[in-house]
């Protein structure tokens, strides 16, 4: 059981409860993501797990040891701040040589001045030659000599990088590390993170506000929310079988729809019937369906809608809603809708080809579901699991 | 966590020793010295309880030199502020001789005031510069050092020549700290003159630095000390006998070391006021 | 029109508010120098100039030699100097030392009895060395130290000011790059040399700056403790010059002007960091 | 080789005592003598020695000033730390003593009958004049001698728009304050025990109150110039004349440069057959306990209070000589012929009389409050009856201590 | 002519040309969005816009109005910044009130302490009522008593918005505001905005980096370069017709496919045919054309490739790649493969229901593009018009 445990840890300050009996057990290798609301504790937990907090109880094992009572330094784990938290004052070598001259090195032989008689030159090439290994597979090397003053944000980054692989770490800890960077760089540099993760074959902890890092990077999502764990899945667990409403609508883009399950009058007999025996009647009234927005199709009355998803068929159901605004991604629109009924708002999500007809502000439109891909919900916000088993909609 | 607790009690350590030894230790020891009638003259000295504090509140003197103090404080600490104010927003805004005009303003800071001392009773003698340009003009000589009702206006005209600089350093940080998009965001609200910008958006934003200037000053304008001990001597007349002063002279002209001592205790009370004062505006930013 | 009119006068009227502001400020420098100025004129002259009605900066007679001779060469004014720096420069060698470290500590750490040892600091903001002296000499005394330099800096080896500035500088620190720091296995006491200290070359400076001033133009002290010739400070040395009845001034003003320059040069040369590291220590709050 | 270290202040150190100290190492070989570093003052110097006296590190000699010099002496004493030069005397040829100095001069180290101090520089009062100002309002040399003179001259300055006079009084020590009883014939402590105040025996106070009040009503006499200011005036030539100590001589001279006819002449007396003036200056004192420095530091002090020492220091400040000697020709006679500016110190040689401190430690502190009251009486705000009285109260209440 | 024309701006700062020869004419209630790299002069057009700089050359009309040297409040401009810029020290309401005082009141009436005599009434709950109003419709209400500090990132942002609505603007600016917005948050302010410009029907225009918003917000989108424009125009024109490689780059994520025409064996023929007599062969060697990876069809060996779309049929061609990595966002797939001749990228959106076979890494497929939705591209990045009129995609 190698990797990062992390079991029973709990956080407070002062009189806040910041981290709620933490359970997780990441394996080796993976590439584990900690997404959640500001402020659900992320950070928090990215510190104990670093040592730079102590939890109040718990313990944190790296490679079945138990490092709780270490030091950072002592843990091998390497950590990449939102700010980069480069050494101002030193140029970008001596920023990537650090961890290694506090590592090899004995405090006597980092004295100035002194060091110059004291460290060996053996030594000395060694950490030369790993910076310049690192440098080069990030290709900063052309940055060595500047301080990190004179980098732009993306070199900045890489130089963070830079430093947290020279001392070999065995984990990988990252507390949105892309943030600060502008919309074009984030994506290149989000590559350049999935692929060190595949070349190093390390575990690593991300954390993110950002759903697109989330969902395309991470091996493991883990969706906090008021310091505990809502979910552990992979990020398709999570979009496609949220266990509650709270992760369905904290994932994907727009929104999930929330439908209550009486606005479907086809298909409330079908569930009642499924569900009876686990759920009153009145616990039914009050469940609801997600449904994401690419799951609601657009029927429009002269098409002949295509139907060639065979799965599709079953538990169709239809909704008219009327058109409220149109985005248009170029790729894909997005149509806000409204329903007739009452004012909640619909999200759907149309993608090239998916639908050829005009679309128009003002049009009432008729809405085909699928329920079959969409889930279920219960009054406490909780899935239902009736006839949808989470095993098949995995892969 | 156990250790970083240690390693901030091994890191003050040194501060801490020299802060007892520098400032706590004596402190007390003249906190005890303020309850005897030591003098330096006499190798015995009795425990004579409060007297010394009660002596104080009928001693006209101590009574005189209170007076002095805030009357001095009172006259520098406004127009200190006001003109150090003045100066940094007119400096920050100009491209030209910005930094000229900081050193100048400055130096009188750097400068040794004892040597500076000399210059200005040159410069404050009746027949000296200011009163020779001054009757130029047609004015009555003024007697700067000689006169009781004028002997503290010299000095915080001194003392005045000495801080501005001072204060304008501080007050240029702060307005360099204001973001400038305020004065954007107001441009487009249309606070356009100078009077608007600085009700609405300067002076609001200064206050922690003003906080700092007043507070400091204020400390500094009761440690009034060395330009009357070099000037006046407390003169004429006791007029511009300060309270510090009056303080020194207890103890090193009369040798009266317990009441001094008891003057230096109710001084350091007086003044923990504005350390309070401070505590409370300076570390906890003021509220926005 | 109507908008070049209203460009014009706008023009006009900041031109002459520039104006007007420039020729305020340069009235200030003046008044702000005129102090210097008169001071290195007067130690040109012969004493019966000095007070001449007609002042002129160029004096009649210049006696320039004689007043900067007999202050420079008729007494050990470079044994003088030489002490005020010795003391100076220790002085500021231990500020720095003992305040740099406790200042990180109450900015960055948290160990118990943190507040009141910053409560104390802020009090001792208030107390003047007046308060404290007779006790500290009494100390001094005591261990047999007077008239040494120990003795001359001893109560300046901490300074309050430089802890509370220090704190407030490095509040602004980041924590992450000190966190980092500790990940790669630096120790407490190498971030403060190898990260905090290099970051805060400019608050260092400008505290420099305020210390060197200070303790170059303290007289209270050395008075007290300073007995023999050999240890008399050039500020100390300024008190030859006058006695109740004789004054020499071309002697005095010309000291004067040789005691004061080492520190306007030094503020000079230190003015950049200075001022940029009163902007950074966030003083403001 | 014994060395010793004594103490003085300000430029009295390096314009005096320094030369001397040259000279004195260079005369001989078995002593060095050399100084600390300067005290700020007079004051300074006092405190100086209380504060060493306290922590026993004292200077192995010092010139202290005569009115502070009872309480510092006392307060040595009591510790054992001074020396009575009565002890040493002795030693020396019979004669010696009278030879060089006169009993008037030694009174002024005196303190309760032991000769702790041996008069260093002396200093009577002395009028300065603008003599270019005193011809145009046709006033003589003589009208200085006597108060009356000085009054009629005064008004006739000040009739022709010229600030009369100034004076050493209210800004300052008490030295002013003794020299209006003193030269009434009065003195400010009885004589034997010095423990009862005596200045108001005779109407002396109130006689001295009437005649600073009169200086300001009727002679434009300026309470609020300070002594700084009122040197300044005259020695640019905006005022007539000038009361001050001779020790200022030269450097009222160097001021004027050749501005005016200046010229000094003896001060004026109420009582010429008793009245006095009192010795201003300073005492050297011997305060180690280490016999062979007692015997070294009295060689100095001989040397420097010797006809030698004396001739320089009158020359270089314009002090009264404190050795009698030291006015023969050969030393200081000749020159004083010469230099008659230079020479009323001489001239009034037989009024320098006491210059004495309250007994305790309060006479700082009991001249500081005297002066507020005088300053009142000179402004007309007390009556002089009472502003006597209240001189009078002050001393007993704090000499006390 | 109502709106807002630039006319033949220039700006330099000191030596650097920041702004070349600006010209813009923006039709009343356009949501204009300026977009581009960063320091590519977006904000400090915006600025010559608002007032706050003076631009060298040129001039500004708003509503047919030379405001050109008119001072930033007489233009009647509303300006939002990216950090809010509310004024710290004063309540929500006086920040509200900020505008309207300074507009309705005079020096005298400003004064402190003296304004409790002069400033009547009337003005005082005239100002009120129109602070309450603004503060109502973004229900903002309850947070009038409170400090900026007080309030979060979105509230601050409604505040901002306030500030700039209570003066009943002519025109918007806004300068990045939602960037310091997080993810979730953005989404609702963005559609906040959206709502107001429908509502007000003024003309905004704002800056953004943000992709999605300047997809979905803007009716125009102006993309800056080097302080020139690069093109002007619908977000979907944009998207679909970008005059060169810089803005096709620019817009669109994951980034468009630059593929030389020479890979295309199929097609060579049929383009240098209809580009003969403009271009020369050696011209069209260069040719690249750009293709969204939308646009890119997997054909899986197996799967009857559907071909629904009738105008596809035409100028297809393909391209064998090996698949690098693959995104699973849930709603799509990003595929990153690598082309096997030599090492370029090239990336595929998979939508949902596009494709059911199984992708995974390592695989080699084919994909068929239909070049009439690709753009063709000189070698200096231009767009070339052969066959592909601009007119025909728009729609
Ligand atoms: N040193 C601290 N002292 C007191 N409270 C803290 C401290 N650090 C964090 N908190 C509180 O703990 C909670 C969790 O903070 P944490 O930084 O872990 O959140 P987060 O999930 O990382 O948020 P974000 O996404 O905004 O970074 C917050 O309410 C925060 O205010
Ligand atoms: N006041 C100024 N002085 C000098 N140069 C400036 C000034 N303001 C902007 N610049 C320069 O002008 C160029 C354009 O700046 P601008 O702020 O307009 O860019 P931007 O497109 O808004 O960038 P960003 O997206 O980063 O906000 C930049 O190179 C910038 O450095
Ligand atoms: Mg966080
Ligand atoms: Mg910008």
């Amino acid at each position: 059981m190698s990797g990062l445990q992390i079991n029973n840890v709990n956080k407070s300050f002062g009189d806040t409860k910041v981290l709620h009996n933490i359970n997780v057990d990441i394996k080796q290798g993976e590439f584990f993501t900690l997404v959640g609301e500001s402020g659900c504790g992320k950070s928090t937990l990215l510190r104990i797990i670093s040592g730079l907090e102590t939890p109040d109880t718990g313990s944190i094992y790296i490679n079945n040891n138990d490092v709780s009572h270490m030091d950072p330094k002592d843990r091998n784990i390497a950590m990449v701040f939102q700010d980069y938290a480069l050494y101002p004052h030193m140029l970008v070598r001596q920023n990537l040589e650090m961890p290694l001259l506090m590592a090899k090195t004995s405090l006597a032989e980092r004295i100035p001045l002194v060091n110059a008689l004291t460290l060996n030159s053996v030594k000395r090439n060694e950490i030369k030659k790993n910076v310049d290994d690192v440098a080069r597979k990030l290709r900063i090397e052309h940055l060595l000599d500047r301080k990190p003053g004179q980098l732009s944000g993306g070199q900045r980054q890489r130089v963070a990088l830079g430093r947290s692989l020279v001392r070999n770490p065995d984990i990988f800890l990252m507390d949105e590390p892309l943030s600060n960077l502008d919309a074009k760089l984030r994506e290149s540099v989000r590559t350049e993170i999935t692929q060190l993760h595949k070349e190093t074959g390390l575990t690593f902890v991300y954390v993110t506000h950002d759903q697109t890092e989330a969902m395309t990077m991470s091996s493991k999502i883990g969706l906090m929310h008021l310091g505990k764990f809502m979910q552990v899945g992979t990020p398709s667990e999570l979009y496609k079988i949220p266990t509650n409403t709270t992760v369905a609508r904290f994932i994907g883009s727009p929104e999930i729809n929330i439908v209550p399950l009486f606005d479907f009058k086809e298909i409330i007999e079908k569930v009642s019937e499924a569900a009876k025996g686990k759920y009153t009647s009145a616990d039914i009234e009050d469940f609801v369906f997600g449904i994401r927005p690419e799951d609601l199709l657009i029927m429009s009355e002269k098409s002949h809608e295509k139907n060639s998803d065979k799965s599709r068929e079953v538990l169709e159901a239809t909704l008219d809603v009327k058109i409220e605004s149109i985005e248009d991604l170029g790729h894909e629109l997005f149509v806000h809708c409204s329903r007739l009924s009452h004012s909640s708002a619909v999200r759907i999500r149309v993608t090239k080809g998916s639908f050829s007809g005009n679309l128009s502000f003002g049009d009432t439109i008729k809405l085909k579901v699928c329920l079959k891909d969409a889930n279920l919900f219960d009054q406490k916000g909780e899935r239902v699991e009736i006839f949808t088993s989470g095993q098949d909609k995995k892969s | 966590m156990i250790k970083k607790s240690l390693t901030g009690y091994f890191l003050s350590f040194p501060a801490v020793t020299l802060i007892l030894i520098i400032y706590v230790i004596p402190t007390v020891v003249v906190l005890l010295i303020s309850f005897t009638d030591y003098t330096l003259v006499r190798d015995n000295f009795d425990f004579v309880g409060g007297e010394n504090y009660a002596k104080m509140f009928t001693d006209e003197v101590f009574l005189n030199s209170l007076s002095t103090t805030i009357i001095y404080a009172l006259i520098v600490l406004p127009v200190g502020f006001g003109t150090g104010l003045f100066i940094a927003i007119s400096i920050f805004e100009k491209k030209k001789f910005k930094s000229l005009f900081e050193v100048f303003y400055f130096m009188p800071v750097t400068s040794t005031l004892t040597a500076m001392a000399l210059v200005w009773n040159a410069l404050l003698d009746p027949i000296g510069i200011i009163n020779s340009t001054i009757t130029f003009f047609g004015g009555e000589k003024i007697a700067f050092l000689g006169s009781g009702d004028i002997v503290l206006y010299s000095l915080a005209l001194i003392s005045l020549w000495s801080i501005i600089g001072f204060n304008m350093v501080l007050f240029l940080a702060g307005l360099t700290a204001i973001p400038g998009h305020l004065y954007d965001a107001g441009k487009i609200d249309g606070i356009n003159n100078s009077f608007d910008k600085f009700i609405y958006i300067t002076w609001p934003m200064l206050a922690p630095t003003s906080m700092f200037v007043a507070v400091t000053n204020s400390i500094n304008a009761f440690k009034l000390f060395d330009i009357v001990a070099i000037l006046t001597q407390g003169g004429p007349d006791r007029a511009s006998e300060v309270f510090l002063y009056l303080t020194y002279l207890e103890a090193f002209e009369y040798f009266n070391m317990g009441y001094a001592s008891a003057l230096s205790i109710v001084f350091l009370g007086i003044i923990f006021v504005f350390a309070l004062l401070q505590a409370r505006f300076i570390d906890k930013k003021v509220n926005y | 029109m109507n908008h070049n009119l209203q460009k014009y006068w706008r023009f006009k009227n900041f031109d002459i508010m520039t104006v007007i502001s420039y020729l305020l400020l340069f009235a200030g420098a003046w008044l702000m120098m005129f102090p210097f100025i008169w001071m290195i004129s007067s130690s040109f002259k012969p004493t019966h100039e000095m007070f001449d009605q007609n002042w002129t900066f160029w004096p009649k007679e210049p006696q320039i030699f004689e007043n900067y001779y007999s202050v420079l060469f008729e007494q050990d004014f470079a044994l003088f100097v030489l002490n005020s720096l010795i003391v100076c420069i220790l002085i500021l060698i231990v500020q720095l030392v003992t305040s740099i470290p406790c200042a990180y500590a109450l900015a960055k750490l948290k160990f118990k009895g943190q507040n009141i040892l910053f409560g104390s600091i802020i009090m001792g903001l208030t107390i003047p060395i007046n308060v404290t002296s007779i006790p500290i000499y009494l100390g001094i005394v005591q261990i047999n130290m007077l008239d040494t330099y120990f003795a001359m800096c001893f109560p300046f080896f901490i300074s309050v000011f430089a802890i509370f500035l220090f704190r407030q500088f490095f509040k602004t620190f980041p924590d992450s790059i000190i966190e980092a720091a500790r990940i790669d296995g630096f120790t407490e006491i190498e971030i403060v040399i190898r990260l905090v200290v290099p970051s805060a070359i400019p608050a260092i400076s400008a505290f420099s700056v305020f210390s060197f001033v200070a303790h170059w133009n303290d007289l209270y002290w050395p008075l007290i403790v300073v007995t023999s010739m050999d240890k008399t400070t050039a500020t100390l040395s300024m008190m030859q010059y006058s006695d109740g009845f004789y004054t020499d001034n071309q002697g005095a003003f010309a000291a004067a002007t040789v005691v004061t320059l080492p520190m306007v040069i030094a503020f000079l040369c230190a003015r950049r960091l200075f001022i940029r590291g009163i902007t950074m220590t966030g003083i403001k709050g | 080789k014994v060395k010793i270290t004594c103490l003085a202040d300000g430029s009295r150190l390096t314009r005096q005592h320094q030369p001397l100290m040259k000279m004195f190492n260079e005369m001989q070989s078995e002593i060095e003598v050399e100084y600390m570093s300067p005290a700020k003052n007079y004051g300074d110097v006092h405190l100086k020695m209380m504060r060493a006296s306290a922590t026993n590190t004292l200077p192995d000699c010092a010139f202290q000033a005569y009115n502070q010099l009872p309480s510092l002496a006392r307060a040595l004493a009591a510790r054992g730390q001074i020396v009575n030069f009565q002890d040493l005397f002795a030693r020396e040829a019979q004669g010696w003593v009278d030879d060089n100095y006169t009993p008037e001069i030694l009174e002024n180290g005196v303190v309760d009958g032991k000769q702790y101090g041996m008069p260093f520089n002396a200093s009577v009062y002395q009028w300065y004049y603008n003599n270019d100002l005193i011809k145009k309002v046709g006033g003589r040399e003589a009208d200085f001698h006597t108060w009356e003179g000085v009054m009629e001259l005064a008004k006739k300055l000040k009739g022709a728009g010229i600030t009369p006079f100034a004076g050493w009084l209210v800004d300052g020590d008490d030295w002013g304050w003794q020299m209006l009883i003193l030269s009434q014939g009065g003195r400010l402590l009885d004589k034997n025990a010095g423990d009862k105040v005596t200045f108001n025996e005779n109407d002396y106070g109130i006689n001295a109150l009437k005649m600073v009040k009169r200086w300001v009503d009727e002679a434009g006499y300026d309470p609020d110039a300070d002594y700084r200011q009122q040197s300044t005036a005259f020695t640019e030539g905006n005022m007539g004349f000038f009361a001050t100590s001779p020790a200022g001589a030269k450097s009222i001279q160097e001021k004027v440069g050749g501005k005016f006819d200046l010229k000094s002449t003896t001060f004026a007396v109420w009582n010429d057959k008793d009245g006095l003036l009192p010795t201003g200056g300073n005492a050297g004192v011997i305060t180690t306990k280490d016999p062979k420095k007692i015997d070294a530091a009295w060689e100095y002090i001989k040397f420097v209070t010797g006809p030698k020492g004396q001739e320089f220091a009158a020359k270089i400040t314009g002090y009264l000589p404190t050795n009698k000697r030291a006015l023969l020709p050969e030393y200081l006679g000749d020159y004083y012929k010469k230099n008659p500016y230079f020479a009323t110190p001489g001239n009034q040689f037989e009024r320098a009389g006491p210059w004495v401190g309250y007994k305790g430690t309060q006479s700082e502190k009991i001249w500081r409050e005297q002066r507020t009251v005088i300053r009142s009486v000179m402004l007309g705000e007390t009556p002089i009856k009472e502003g006597a009285a209240k001189l009078q109260k002050i001393a007993e209440d704090l000499m006390q201590k």
